[in-house]
C-alpha cells in the first residue's frame, strides 16, 4: 500500500511540475479588462484557427501565415482602405514605354523593426531566395512573369540572368518577360515581400520563432508560441506608424468551430470567422455579425472524359437542375449568393465590378434542363443515365450542400446520384488523376483580377481537373495577358468566360461569403474580399 | 500373481528447463516395471514427480530421455500411427474430478469421446455402450443427458474412469484418484477400481500421497522423492520391513485412526523438501534424513536390491 | 542483464514499428505539398520535395530516415516549413503530458474510489450508484460532452475559461472531458478485481484477526486489486500523456495529440513518423516500467525471471 | 421427543426409496444457469430490454412515420419535436425520428460486424497462439510471432491505418468496419490467449487428447466453448466501442458516407447546435449512443458476473 | 458449569440463485479450557461454516443466521456488534485456515502480517510488536526468524505458511484456537510436524482448540472429543474413545469403515458408504443420511431423528437408538450388513 501510495505522490508530484508549463503567456487578461484604466487599452484578439504554417515570405502559401505577414510586412504595393492597390515600401515606380521594366523608388523612411533602413538589397535578396530552387517556395510560380525567373526556378539557368534588380540602396529595377496587366495587384502578394537580408543570412530558420523576426509593416512580431498564440505589436519603426492604432494584435488559434464560437461570446476572443453554420441564423441580428464577399467560387467540377458528363447536355441539365438561391438560404446560411458564373464579385474594372457587367451566364430552369438531359441522353443513346457519384472532401458543410443538392437533382432531374466523401488528402489527389464525375471545388482567387479564377481551367492549368481543353478559350486567355488596354483586356477575359460556361466542365454554386463576429468596440477594420479582416486601421473605442 | 511385465521404464528422465543450463529434473533416472494385472502404488510428497512420472507413461508428457516399454515395444520410438494404437491402451485417470471433465459437454459425450475420436461405435450401439459404462461404474443411463456440474465429486470420478474404460484399455494410470474426495466416497472409488481390475483385467499404475489407501490397493509400491526412486518392494514389505529413512519417516507420519495406539512415537522430518530446481548433491534426503552420514552428500546411492524384490537407494544399505 | 535484454528488444520493436509506419505512410495516396486548392507547377514541386529527400527512392528514403532517426533527428516539418518535428515534440509533449497526467490522476483516485465502493457493497445500492455513474462516464462521447461543458462552466455560468492553453484554470475543463472515460475503465476494472480479491482467504485471515472493514480493505484489498489494473493503467498513460486529438482540437491545446492527427491529414510525412517513433518509444518504455513497478507492487514476480 | 410416533415406522425402508445416488434437480445445463443468474440482475435485465428496444425501433422505427430519412424539405427545417415530428427535423428539414433509427441500423450494424470481426480474427490468432504455445519449438515460436505482431499492432498508429483502408477501398460502412477491426482485434486475440493457455492446462483437455480426440475437436469441443462465455461479454463490450469508435471517426470527418447517417455522424454534424438551441438535433443521436452504450455495458457487467463462479458464491 | 465455548441451536442458511441452502441445522456443541474437540464431517457437512460464524466470518449477505447463540466466555458473540466482535476475534479466539497458500497476503511481508493484530489488540508500538512477531515466528519452529520476518508468503514453503498462521492466529495468546482443515493441504511428513506443533502448544499454553478436518486418524491422535456432522447436521459427538470404539451412528461407523487399516496383513474389501452427500438444495425430508444409510428405517425417511443420549457426553442423532427400533441382530436377518 505505501508503494502504492508512493506512486500516486509521485504522479501528483510530476503533475504539478508539469503544470508550471502551461503555456506560459498571460495575455488574456490584458484583453478582457479594459475598464480598469481610464485609456482603452487598443489591443484586439482575433482567431486565425489553425497555426500559420510559415510566417516567412517566400515559404507561406497559406491565409493564415499570409494575414500576419500582411500585418507585420508591407511589399512594394499594399493596399489602401479600399483594397486598391496603392505604392507601399515603394514611393514612385516608373514603367518603361513596352511595359515590361519597372524601375521602384524605395521611401528613405521605409525602416525594419531594428530600425535600420529597407534596402533595394532586401528586395532583392528576397525575391531571388524565393526564386531559389532549393528554397522550394511553392508560390515561386508567381514570379515567373519576371524575365529568367522560371529558369532559375525550374533549375534551367543562373540567378544571374534573373530581371531582379537593386540598382542602388532605394532603386530597384525588375523586367518582366512581357507586359503584366495587373502587376501591382500581384505586388501586393506576399510572396513579394522583402525580408532583411542579414537577418535571414544569420539564422536559416529566423521564422521559426517570434525573437528572429524582423519585418517592416505596420505591426512586428512579439511573441509566438506555436499551435497557441501569434502576438504582434505595433511597429514604432513603421513610416506610417501614425495611422496604426492598435498597439497589439494576438492571433488566437482555435480550430473548432464550436470552440470559438464559445469563446467569443465570454469575451475571449473579440473576432472570428467562419461562424458554426447552425448559429448564423440567430446572430444575423447580432450588431456583432458582419458579412463580406470572399473572393471565391464554390463549384461541381464535371469530368468530361467520363460518363455522363462526356455531353455538353448532361452537364449543363445538372446546373439548371439546382435551386441555387434555396440552398445558400437555407443550406449554407452565411450570405452566400448563388453563382451563375466563374468570376465572383469583387474584381473591378474601369467600367464597374467585372461580375456585375458580365451577368449571369446561365438560368435554372428545371423544365430546361429535363429536357437537356433528355437531349443528351437521346444523342449519346443512353437508355437510363449512367450512375454518378458526387464527391467532396470530407466536411460537414460540404456534406450538407452535397446532401441538398442530390436531393435538388432527384427533385428536378429525376436522377437519384450517389455521394462519396473522400479526407482531403486524398481527396486531391484522386481528382488529380482524374478520377472521379463529378467533385467539389472552391477556388479563391489570391488577388482581384479575372484571371486568376479564369486561368483555373486552362487547358494546362494544374488545376484543372475535367480534363477540359479548349483552345479558343486558351488562346483568349494568353492573348488578354498581354493585352496593355485595360478595356480590351476585361472584354477577352468575359469572353472567354462566356466559353467556358457554355461548355460548362464544371458548374458553378455560390460566390463565397465571410461572415464575422466583431466586438463592436472596433472600428475601422478593413474588410478585403479576398484576404481576411485587416486590422492596420482598426482602433478601440471605450463602450 | 502374474509375472508377465506389461510396462518396463528405463532411465527414464523428464526435465522442465526453466532457462538456459536450468531445469526441473521431475523425473531422473527412473527404471522399474509393472506386471501384468498388478496394481503398482507410487507414493511420495507434492514435487516428488510422481505425477509427471505417469504422465510420461501414458505420452501425456515427453520424455526427455529413457525408454518406456510396453508390451515388450519401445513407445518412445514409434511413429505416430503406432502411438496412436498404444496410446487407446493406456489411459489416464485425474486427480481433480472438478477439471477432468467439460463442463460444457454432457456426461454421454464425455464417456463417448474416446469412441469418437477411434471411431469405435456409432448411433445405437454408442448409446447402448454409453448406458453400459454409466452402469458399469454404478451410476445410471439417464445421467447420460446430465451436465457434469450436477454431480458429487465421487460419481465425477466416477464418470472420469468410465469414460477411460470406454476405449478399453489395458494399463490406466490413476493420478491421485481419490485425494479430493471425502472419505466416505474414497472406499467407492477403490472398490469400484479394483472390481474393474478383475471384471476388465486391468493393469494400474496408482498414484496417491494417502499411503494407507496405496498400501490397501497396491501389490508392489514405489516411493519417490525429489524425482528419483527411493524405495521400490511388494506392499506388505515395504510396510513391514521399510528400508529408506525416508521411506520409514513417510509411514510414521500416517495418522493412526485408533485413539489408542494413535499416540506412539513418530519420527518427525525437519524441515521441508528442497526445491526441486536445485536438488542437494549425493543422496536427495540426505539434508533431512535422521541417519544422514559423510558420504550421502558426494556420492549418489546405488540402485539395488537388498532384498528379494525389495529395491532402495540408500548408502546405509 | 535482464534490462540490456529488455532494452534490445524495446529498440526492435521501435524499429519494427517506424518501419511499418514509413511502409503505410508511403501507401496512403496524398501529396504534402498539396496546400488548400493551390496546384502547383510540378517543377515548383520538385524543388520542394528535393527539399524533403522525397525525390530520393523510396529505400534510400527509408534509409536515410533510419539513420536519422539512430541520431535523435527526426527532421524538418513540412506543413510548418520552418519547424523541426522534435521543435513540434519538444513544444507539444508537455501541454499533452500535463493534461494527460492530471486527467490520469482523476481517474485513477475517483476511478479506484468508485471501483472500492462498488466491490465493497457488491450487488447493493451503493454498487449499483457507482457503475452507474461509470457506465455514464464512458457513454457520452467526449467530443460531445467538451463543447458541453464549455458551455455550461465558461458560457453559461463563467466560471472558467472556454479553450486555449496557459494557465491552470485553462487545464480544468480539458481534464474533466478526458478523464471522465479512464475514470469509468478504472473504475469497472477496479470493482472486478476487488471483487476477486475480497473472495480471497488471505481476507478471511485478516477478518479472523480482528481488522477493520476498512483495514482489511486498505492494507489487504487495495493493494493486492490494483496489480491488475496497473497493468492496465500502462497503456492508458501512454493513450493519454501522448495526447487526445478531440480534447486537444476542441479546447484549442497545442498538444501533440492534434498535431498527430493534422499531420496524417497534412500527410507531413516526418511528422507522421516522428510523433510515431515519439509514441511507440512513450509506450514500450512505459510498459517496462509497468513491468517494473508490477515487480515491486508484487513480490511474487522476481526481476530476473521471464514476465508472462 | 415430544412427538409421537407410530412405532410400525421403525422397520427397515423400502430399498427402492433408497436412492443414494439420484439427481433430483432439473437438468441444467451451465448456458440455462447463466441466463438465470442473468435475470436475477436488474441492471443486466434493464440493459438486454433496453437493447431489445432499440434494436425494434432500429428495424421499424422508420417505417412508422410517412418521412424517410432522406426526404428534405428545405422550408421545414429546424423544426421543434413535435406531434408531427416526433425527434424533430435537422437542418436539411429530414425528420429526426426517421434518421435516428436509420441511424441506429448504422451504428448497429457497424458496431455489431466489426465486433464479430474482431471476434473471429480475434479467436483464431489468439487461440492459435494460446493453443500452439507450449507445443515444441515450432508451436513456440508460432505463438512467439503471432504475439509480436499482436504487440507491433498496439504501437502503430491506428490513425493511419484506417485513413489507408478509406483511400485503398471505396469508403462506405464496410471500409468503416474493416477499417475498426484492423486493430480492434488485438484486444480479444489477447484475451482468448490466456483464456486459452489456462484452459489448455485443464485435465479435460488432457483427458481428451489422451483419448486420440483430434486437435480441431480440442479446440472446438473443449477450448473455445469453454471461452464462449468470456467471448461473449467481451463482444458486448466490444461493440459499443465499435459504435464509439465509428462517432470518433465522424469527428474526424472520417465516419459513414452519406446519405448513409450513424448516430456519431449525426451528432457531429449537429455539435452547432449546443450553441444554437436546437437541442433535439444533438439530442436524439447523442442521447441513442449514450443509451447503447449504457445498454451494452450494464449487460455485459451482469454477463460477466454471471459467468464468474466467485462473484456468484 | 460454565464452558469457554458454548453453541446451542445454530442454525444457518444460505442464499443462493438455486434457493435458500440448509447449511447449518440445529447444531449445539461445547468447549472446554485446555480441551481439543475434533469436528469431523465430509465437505459439505456444514462444519465450517459452523465455526466460521463463531468468528463472524460469514458474509451475510449471502448466509443468514437463522437461529441459536454462541456464548464466548458467558457473553454471546451472534448478536453482538461488529465492533465489539472484533475485540475478541484475533485477541481471545485464533483461526487457522485450510490452505496456507492463499490464505496469507501475498503481498505483504509475513511478520507484517503477524503483527497486525498485536498491534491492534495489545496496542504495542512498532518494534514492541516486531519483537513479539519474531518470537513467534521462532516459536513455531521456523529457523532464522530474524531474515523470515522480512520475506513474503512466496519465499515460504507449504509447511512454513501453515506455521506462520498459527503464529498469526497465536500471537496474542487467545483463549481458543479454531484449526479448520488445517494439514489438509499439506504432505503427510509436514502434516506431522504441523500437528506436532499443534500438540506441543497446546500443551504449553493449555490453548482450546477446535480441530476441523475430515481425516479419522487426524481426529483419534489429537482430539478428545468428536462431533460427527453429516448434511449440516451434528449426527454424533462423545470422546474420541466414545466415537472410535462405540459408535452409534451409522455414518460413523461408515466412516470408520471406509477407511483401510494399515497394520492388517490380509487384506480386506472396504465397505464405502454408498451413494453421494445430500444435495443440499432438496435436502431429504427425514434424516439426511437416510438415503445412503443401509439400515434405514421408514422413520428415518419422515422424520428428522432425536438426540439420544447414550452415556454421559455421548450422544447420537439416529433413530436406531430408540428402543423401537430393530435389533441388530434383525436387522441382519432381513440381508442388512453386520456393524
Amino acid at each position: 500500500m505505501k508503494k502504492g501510495f508512493l506512486a500516486l505522490v509521485m504522479l501528483l508530484t510530476i503533475s504539478t511540475v508539469l503544470s508550471g508549463c502551461y503555456g506560459g503567456g498571460g495575455d488574456e487578461e490584458s484583453s478582457t479588462d479594459s475598464k480598469d484604466s481610464g485609456e482603452v487599452k487598443q489591443e484586439i484578439v482575433v482567431n486565425a484557427m489553425t497555426e500559420p504554417p510559415a510566417i516567412d515570405p517566400a515559404l507561406a502559401t497559406d491565409t493564415t501565415s499570409g494575414w500576419i505577414l500582411d500585418h507585420i510586412f508591407e511589399g512594394l504595393y499594399t493596399r489602401d482602405k479600399e483594397g486598391n492597390p496603392v505604392l507601399g515600401a515603394a514611393k514612385d515606380v516608373k514603367v518603361s514605354e513596352d511595359g515590361k521594366t519597372y524601375t521602384f523608388t524605395l521611401r528613405e523612411d521605409a525602416k525594419w523593426s531594428d530600425g535600420s533602413q529597407v534596402t533595394a538589397e532586401d528586395f532583392e535578396y528576397a525575391w531571388k531566395r524565393v526564386l531559389n530552387p532549393e528554397t522550394g517556395s511553392a508560390f515561386a510560380f508567381y514570379m515567373y512573369y519576371i524575365k529568367g525567373a522560371e529558369a532559375y526556378n525550374k533549375g534551367n539557368g543562373s540567378v544571374e540572368d534573373v530581371g531582379i534588380n537593386a540598382v542602388n540602396d532605394t532603386t530597384f529595377e525588375v523586367q518582366l518577360n512581357s507586359p503584366l496587366g495587373y502587376f501591382d495587384s500581384l505586388l501586393t502578394l506576399w510572396t513579394f515581400y522583402p525580408v532583411q537580408k542579414e537577418a535571414v543570412e544569420a539564422n536559416e530558420n529566423w521564422s521559426a520563432e517570434a525573437d528572429t523576426f524582423v519585418s517592416n509593416g505596420p505591426f512586428k512580431m512579439s511573441e509566438w508560441k506555436h499551435d497557441s498564440y501569434v502576438v504582434i505589436e505595433k511597429n514604432d519603426e513603421y513610416y506610417d506608424k501614425d495611422v496604426v492604432n492598435l498597439e497589439k494584435v494576438t492571433f488566437e488559434l482555435v480550430n473548432q468551430a464550436t470552440t470559438y464560437y464559445q469563446m467569443f461570446k465570454t469575451g475571449e476572443l473579440d473576432l472570428v470567422m467562419t461562424l458554426p453554420t447552425d448559429v448564423i441564423a440567430t446572430e444575423r441580428e447580432n450588431p456583432e455579425y458582419k458579412e463580406v464577399p470572399y473572393y471565391g467560387t464554390y463549384m461541381y467540377m464535371f469530368n468530361v472524359d467520363k460518363e455522363p458528363f462526356t455531353n455538353k447536355k448532361v452537364r449543363k441539365a445538372f446546373a439548371m437542375a439546382i435551386n441555387r438561391e434555396a440552398l445558400t438560404k437555407n443550406v449554407t446560411l452565411g450570405g452566400e449568393t448563388p453563382a451563375y458564373a466563374m468570376v465572383p464579385p469583387g474584381a473591378n474594372t474601369p467600367n464597374g465590378d467585372f461580375r456585375e457587367n458580365g451577368g449571369p451566364q446561365f438560368e435554372e430552369k428545371t423544365e430546361d434542363a429535363k429536357k437537356l438531359l433528355e437531349e443528351g441522353m437521346e444523342e449519346e443513346g443512353w437508355d437510363t443515365l449512367p450512375e454518378v457519384t458526387l464527391m467532396y472532401n470530407t466536411s460537414e458543410n460540404h456534406k450538407k450542400v452535397a446532401e441538398a443538392v442530390q436531393e435538388m437533382i432527384k427533385k428536378n432531374l429525376g436522377v437519384s446520384i450517389q455521394l462519396g466523401n473522400q479526407e482531403w488528402g486524398t481527396y486531391l489527389e484522386t481528382t488529380k488523376q482524374h478520377n472521379f464525375q463529378m467533385a467539389r471545388m472552391g477556388w479563391i482567387g489570391i488577388f482581384l483580377d479575372p484571371v486568376v479564377n479564369l486561368d483555373y481551367y486552362l487547358g494546362d492549368s494544374p488545376n484543372n481537373r475535367t480534363g477540359w481543353v479548349n483552345e479558343e478559350f486558351d488562346s483568349i486567355m494568353a492573348k488578354s495577358k498581354v493585352e496593355q488596354d485595360q478595356e480590351k483586356r476585361y472584354e477577352m477575359l468575359h469572353e472567354a468566360e462566356k466559353i467556358l460556361l457554355d461548355d460548362m466542365p464544371f458548374m458553378p454554386v455560390y460566390f463565397y461569403k465571410n461572415n464575422y463576429l466583431v466586438n463592436t468596440q472596433f472600428e475601422d477594420i478593413v474588410y478585403y474580399v479576398n484576404r481576411y479582416p485587416n486590422l492596420k486601421w482598426a482602433s478601440k473605442s471605450a463602450e | 500373481m502374474v509375472t508377465e511385465q506389461l510396462v518396463e521404464v528405463q532411465d527414464l528422465k523428464k526435465y522442465f528447463p526453466i532457462k538456459k543450463d536450468l531445469s526441473v529434473k521431475s523425473v531422473d533416472n527412473i527404471s522399474f516395471t509393472v506386471k501384468k494385472g498388478e496394481t503398482f502404488g507410487l507414493v511420495g510428497e507434492s514435487g516428488s514427480g510422481k505425477s509427471t512420472l505417469g504422465k510420461t507413461l501414458v505420452g501425456l508428457q515427453q520424455p526427455t530421455g529413457g525408454n518406456i516399454i510396453y508390451n515388450g515395444l519401445d513407445v518412445t520410438k514409434f511413429n505416430k500411427e503406432m502411438k496412436r494404437k498404444v496410446n487407446k491402451e493406456m489411459q489416464i485417470i485425474f486427480q481433480d474430478p472438478h477439471a477432468s471433465l467439460n463442463p460444457r459437454m454432457r456426461v454421454g459425450d464425455i464417456i463417448a469421446e474416446g469412441l469418437d475420436a477411434y471411431k469405435l461405435l456409432k448411433g445405437k450401439e454408442r448409446t447402448n455402450r454409453i448406458y453400459q459404462l454409466l452402469e458399469r461404474v454404478g451410476l445410471r443411463p439417464e445421467h447420460a443427458k446430465r451436465y457434469p456440474h450436477e454431480f458429487s465429486g465421487g460419481q465425477r470420478q466416477r464418470i472420469g474412469i468410465a469414460r477411460a474404460l470406454a476405449v478399453e484399455p489395458k494399463f490406466i494410470v490413476a493420478d491421485e484418484p481419490i485425494s479430493a474426495l471425502d472419505v466416505s466416497i474414497q472406499a467407492q472409488v477403490i472398490n469400484l477400481m479394483e472390481d474393474l481390475k478383475k471384471s476388465e483385467g486391468l493393469t494400474y499404475l496408482f498414484i496417491a500421497h494417502d499411503l494407507g489407501m496405496v498400501k490397501h490397493i497396491s501389490d508392489r509400491i514405489g516411493v519417490m522423492y525429489l524425482g528419483k526412486m527411493m524405495e521400490l518392494s511388494s506392499s506388505n514389505d515395504m510396510f513391514n520391513r521399510p528400508l529408506h529413512p525416508y521411506t520409514q519417516a513417510l509411514l510414521s507420519a500416517i495418522p493412526q485412526a485408533n485413539p489408542r495406539t494413535a499416540k506412539r512415537d513418530r519420527i518427525v522430518l525437519a524441515g521441508d523438501p528442497p526445491s526441486p530446481t536445485n536438488p542437494p548433491s549425493g543422496c536427495r534426503f540426505r539434508t533431512r534424513c535422521p541417519h544422514a552420514m559423510e558420504i550421502c552428500s558426494h556420492q549418489e546411492p546405488q540402485w539395488k536390491e537388498v532384498e528379494h524384490d525389495h529395491w532402495t537407494a540408500c548408502h546405509l544399505y | 542483464m535482464y534490462i540490456v535484454k529488455r532494452f534490445l528488444t524495446m529498440l526492435l520493436t521501435i524499429w519494427v514499428i517506424a518501419s511499418l509506419t514509413f511502409v503505410i505512410m508511403k501507401f496512403i495516396p496524398g501529396d504534402p505539398f498539396a496546400s488548400d486548392a493551390d496546384v502547383l507547377p510540378e517543377e515548383v514541386v520538385e524543388n520542394m520535395r528535393a527539399k524533403y529527400n522525397l525525390d530520393e527512392p523510396i529505400p534510400i528514403q527509408y534509409v536515410l530516415y533510419i539513420k536519422n532517426l539512430a541520431m535523435f533527428d527526426l527532421g524538418p516539418s513540412i506543413q510548418s516549413e520552418t519547424r523541426t518535428v522534435n521543435d513540434i515534440i519538444a513544444s507539444g509533449f508537455p501541454a499533452s503530458a500535463t493534461l494527460g497526467l492530471q486527467s490520469l490522476l482523476i481517474a485513477i483516485v475517483f476511478g479506484l474510489l468508485l471501483g472500492i465502493i462498488a466491490a465493497l457493497y457488491h450487488n447493493r445500492f451503493l454498487d449499483y450508484v457507482s457503475m452507474v455513474i461509470a457506465i455514464v462516464g464512458i457513454s457520452v462521447p467526449s467530443f460531445i460532452l467538451a463543447p458541453l461543458l464549455i458551455n455550461y462552466f465558461s458560457v453559461k455560468w463563467g466560471l472558467l475559461p472556454v479553450a486555449s492553453w496557459g494557465s491552470f484554470q485553462h487545464s480544468i475543463l480539458p481534464t474533466l472531458a478526458l478523464a471522465t472515460t479512464p475514470l469509468a475503465v478504472v473504475a469497472r476494472f477496479m470493482r472486478s478485481s476487488m471483487l476477486d480479491v475480497m473472495n480471497q482467504n488471505y481476507i478471511k485471515t485478516a477478518d479472523a484477526k480482528g481488522l477493520s472493514s476498512f483495514k482489511i480493505v486498505l492494507k489487504h484489498g487495495i493493494r493486492n486489486a490494483i496489480l491488475p489494473v496497473v497493468s492496465f493503467i500502462g497503456p492508458l498513460f501512454v493513450s493519454l500523456i501522448t495526447g487526445t486529438f478531440v480534447i486537444e482540437k476542441i479546447f484549442a491545446i497545442p498538444g501533440i495529440g492534434k498535431y498527430f492527427v493534422d499531420s496524417i491529414f497534412n500527410r507531413d510525412y516526418p511528422v507522421i513518423m516522428g510523433t510515431t517513433v515519439f509514441f511507440s518509444v512513450i509506450l514500450v518504455f512505459t510498459l517496462f516500467l509497468i513491468d517494473i513497478s508490477y515487480r515491486l507492487i508484487d513480490p511474487r514476480i522476481k526481476l530476473t525471471s521471464k514476465g508472462d | 421427543m415430544g412427538k409421537q410416533l407410530d412405532s410400525t415406522l421403525f422397520r427397515p425402508a423400502d430399498p427402492t426409496k433408497l436412492q443414494a445416488d439420484s439427481i433430483q434437480r432439473p437438468s441444467l445445463s451451465v448456458w440455462k444457469d447463466t441466463l438465470l443468474s442473468i435475470v436475477k440482475n436488474k441492471l443486466a435485465v434493464l440493459g438486454l430490454v433496453l437493447l431489445l428496444v432499440i434494436i425494434f425501433f432500429g428495424i421499424f422505427g422508420p417505417s412508422m412515420v410517412p418521412y424517410s430519412a432522406s426526404e428534405q424539405d428545405l422550408t421545414g427545417a429546424n423544426i421543434a419535436p413535435s406531434g408531427e415530428h416526433l425527434f424533430g427535423t435537422d437542418d436539411l428539414g429530414r425528420d429526426m425520428w426517421s434518421r435516428t433509427w436509420q441511424g441506429a441500423r448504422v451504428s448497429l450494424t457497424i458496431g455489431f460486424f466489426a465486433a464479430l470481426i474482431d471476434l473471429v480474427i480475434g479467436v483464431i490468432v489468439g487461440g492459435v497462439s494460446g493453443y500452439m504455445a507450449g507445443r515444441g519449438k515450432i508451436g513456440d515460436r508460432i505463438d512467439n510471432i503471432l504475439m509480436r505482431i499482436v504487440e507491433i499492432l498496439y504501437g502503430i498508429p491506428y490513425l493511419l491505418v484506417v485513413i489507408l483502408l478509406m483511400v485503398i477501398m471505396e469508403p462506405g460502412v464496410l471500409t468503416i468496419i474493416i477499417a475498426l477491426s484492423v486493430t480492434g482485434w488485438v484486444g480479444m486475440a489477447r484475451i482468448i490467449r490466456g483464456q486459452v493457455l489456462q484452459l489448455k492446462e485443464q485435465e479435460y483437455v488432457m483427458a481428451a487428447e489422451k483419448l486420440g480426440t483430434s486437435h480441431a475437436k480440442i479446440i472446438f469441443r473443449h477450448l473455445l466453448p469453454n471461452t464462449l462465455g468470456i467471448i461473449i461479454v467481451n463482444l458486448t463490450f466490444t461493440i459499443p466501442t465499435a459504435i464509439f469508435a465509428e462517432a470518433f471517426l465522424s469527428f474526424l470527418g472520417l465516419g459513414v458516407q452519406a446519405p448513409f447517417a450513424s448516430w456519431g455522424t449525426m451528432a457531429n454534424d449537429a455539435l452547432g447546435v449546443i450553441l444554437s438551441g436546437q437541442w433535439w438535433r444533438l439530442f436524439f443521436p447523442a442521447f441513442m449512443i449514450s443509451l447503447t452504450m449504457f445498454a451494452f455495458n450494464v449487460f455485459g457487467d451482469g454477463l460477466q458476473d454471471a459467468l464468474d463462479p466467485q462473484a456468484r458464491n | 458449569m460454565s464452558h469457554l465455548l458454548e453453541v446451542n441451536h445454530l442454525k444457518i442458511n444460505f442464499k443462493t440463485y438455486g434457493g435458500e441452502v440448509k447449511a447449518v441445522r440445529d447444531v449445539s456443541f461445547h468447549v472446554d479450557k485446555g480441551e481439543v474437540l475434533a469436528i469431523v464431517g465430509e465437505s459439505g457437512s456444514g462444519k465450517s461454516v459452523t465455526v466460521q460464524s463463531i468468528m463472524g466470518l460469514i458474509p451475510t449477505p449471502p448466509g443468514i443466521i437463522k437461529g441459536g447463540s454462541i456464548r464466548f466466555q458467558g457473553k454471546e458473540l451472534l448478536r453482538r456488534p461488529k465492533k465489539e466482535l472484533r475485540k475478541v476475534k484475533g485477541s481471545k479466539i485464533g483461526m487457522i485456515f485450510q490452505d496456507p497458500m492463499t490464505s496469507l497476503n501475498p503481498t505483504m511481508r509475513v511478520g507484517k502480517q503477524i503483527e497486525e493484530g498485536l498491534i491492534i489488540h495489545q496496542r504495542l508500538s512498532k518494534s514492541e510488536a516486531k519483537k513479539r512477531a519474531i518470537e513467534m515466528i521462532k516459536l513455531v519452529g521456523i529457523p532464522n526468524p530474524e531474515e523470515r520476518y522480512n520475506q513474503y508468503p512466496h519465499e515460504f514453503s507449504g509447511g512454513m505458511r501453515q506455521r506462520a498462521m498459527i503464529a498469526i492466529a497465536l500471537a496474542c495468546n487467545p483463549e481458543l484456537l479454531i484449526a479448520d482443515e488445517p494439514t489438509t493441504a499439506l504432505d503427510v511428513t509436514i502434516q506431522a510436524q504441523v500437528l506436532e506443533l499443534m500438540k506441543q502448544i497446546q500443551e504449553e499454553t493449555k490453548t482450546s482448540i477446535i480441530l476441523i478436518t475430515h481425516d479419522l486418524g487426524v481426529v483419534a491422535e489429537t482430539a478428545q472429543r468428536v462431533i460427527v456432522m453429516y448434511g449440516g447436521m451434528m449426527v454424533e459427538s462423545g470422546t474420541v474413545f466414545d466415537i472410535f470404539e462405540n459408535p452409534k451412528h451409522p455414518y460413523t461407523w461408515g466412516l470408520l469403515n471406509s477407511i483401510p487399516n494399515i497394520d492388517e496383513e490380509e487384506k480386506k474389501q472396504l465397505e464405502p458408504i454408498d451413494g453421494s452427500p445430500p444435495d443440499l438444495f432438496a435436502p431429504p425430508k427425514g434424516c439426511p443420511f437416510a438415503p445412503r444409510c443401509k439400515y434405514a428405517m421408514e422413520v428415518c425417511l419422515e422424520e428428522m431423528p432425536s438426540e439420544y443420549e447414550i452415556d454421559g457426553g455421548h450422544v447420537a442423532k439416529c433413530w436406531l437408538n430408540d428402543p423401537r427400533a430393530p435389533k441388530e441382530e434383525e436387522l441382519v436377518a432381513l440381508g442388512r450388513e453386520e456393524w
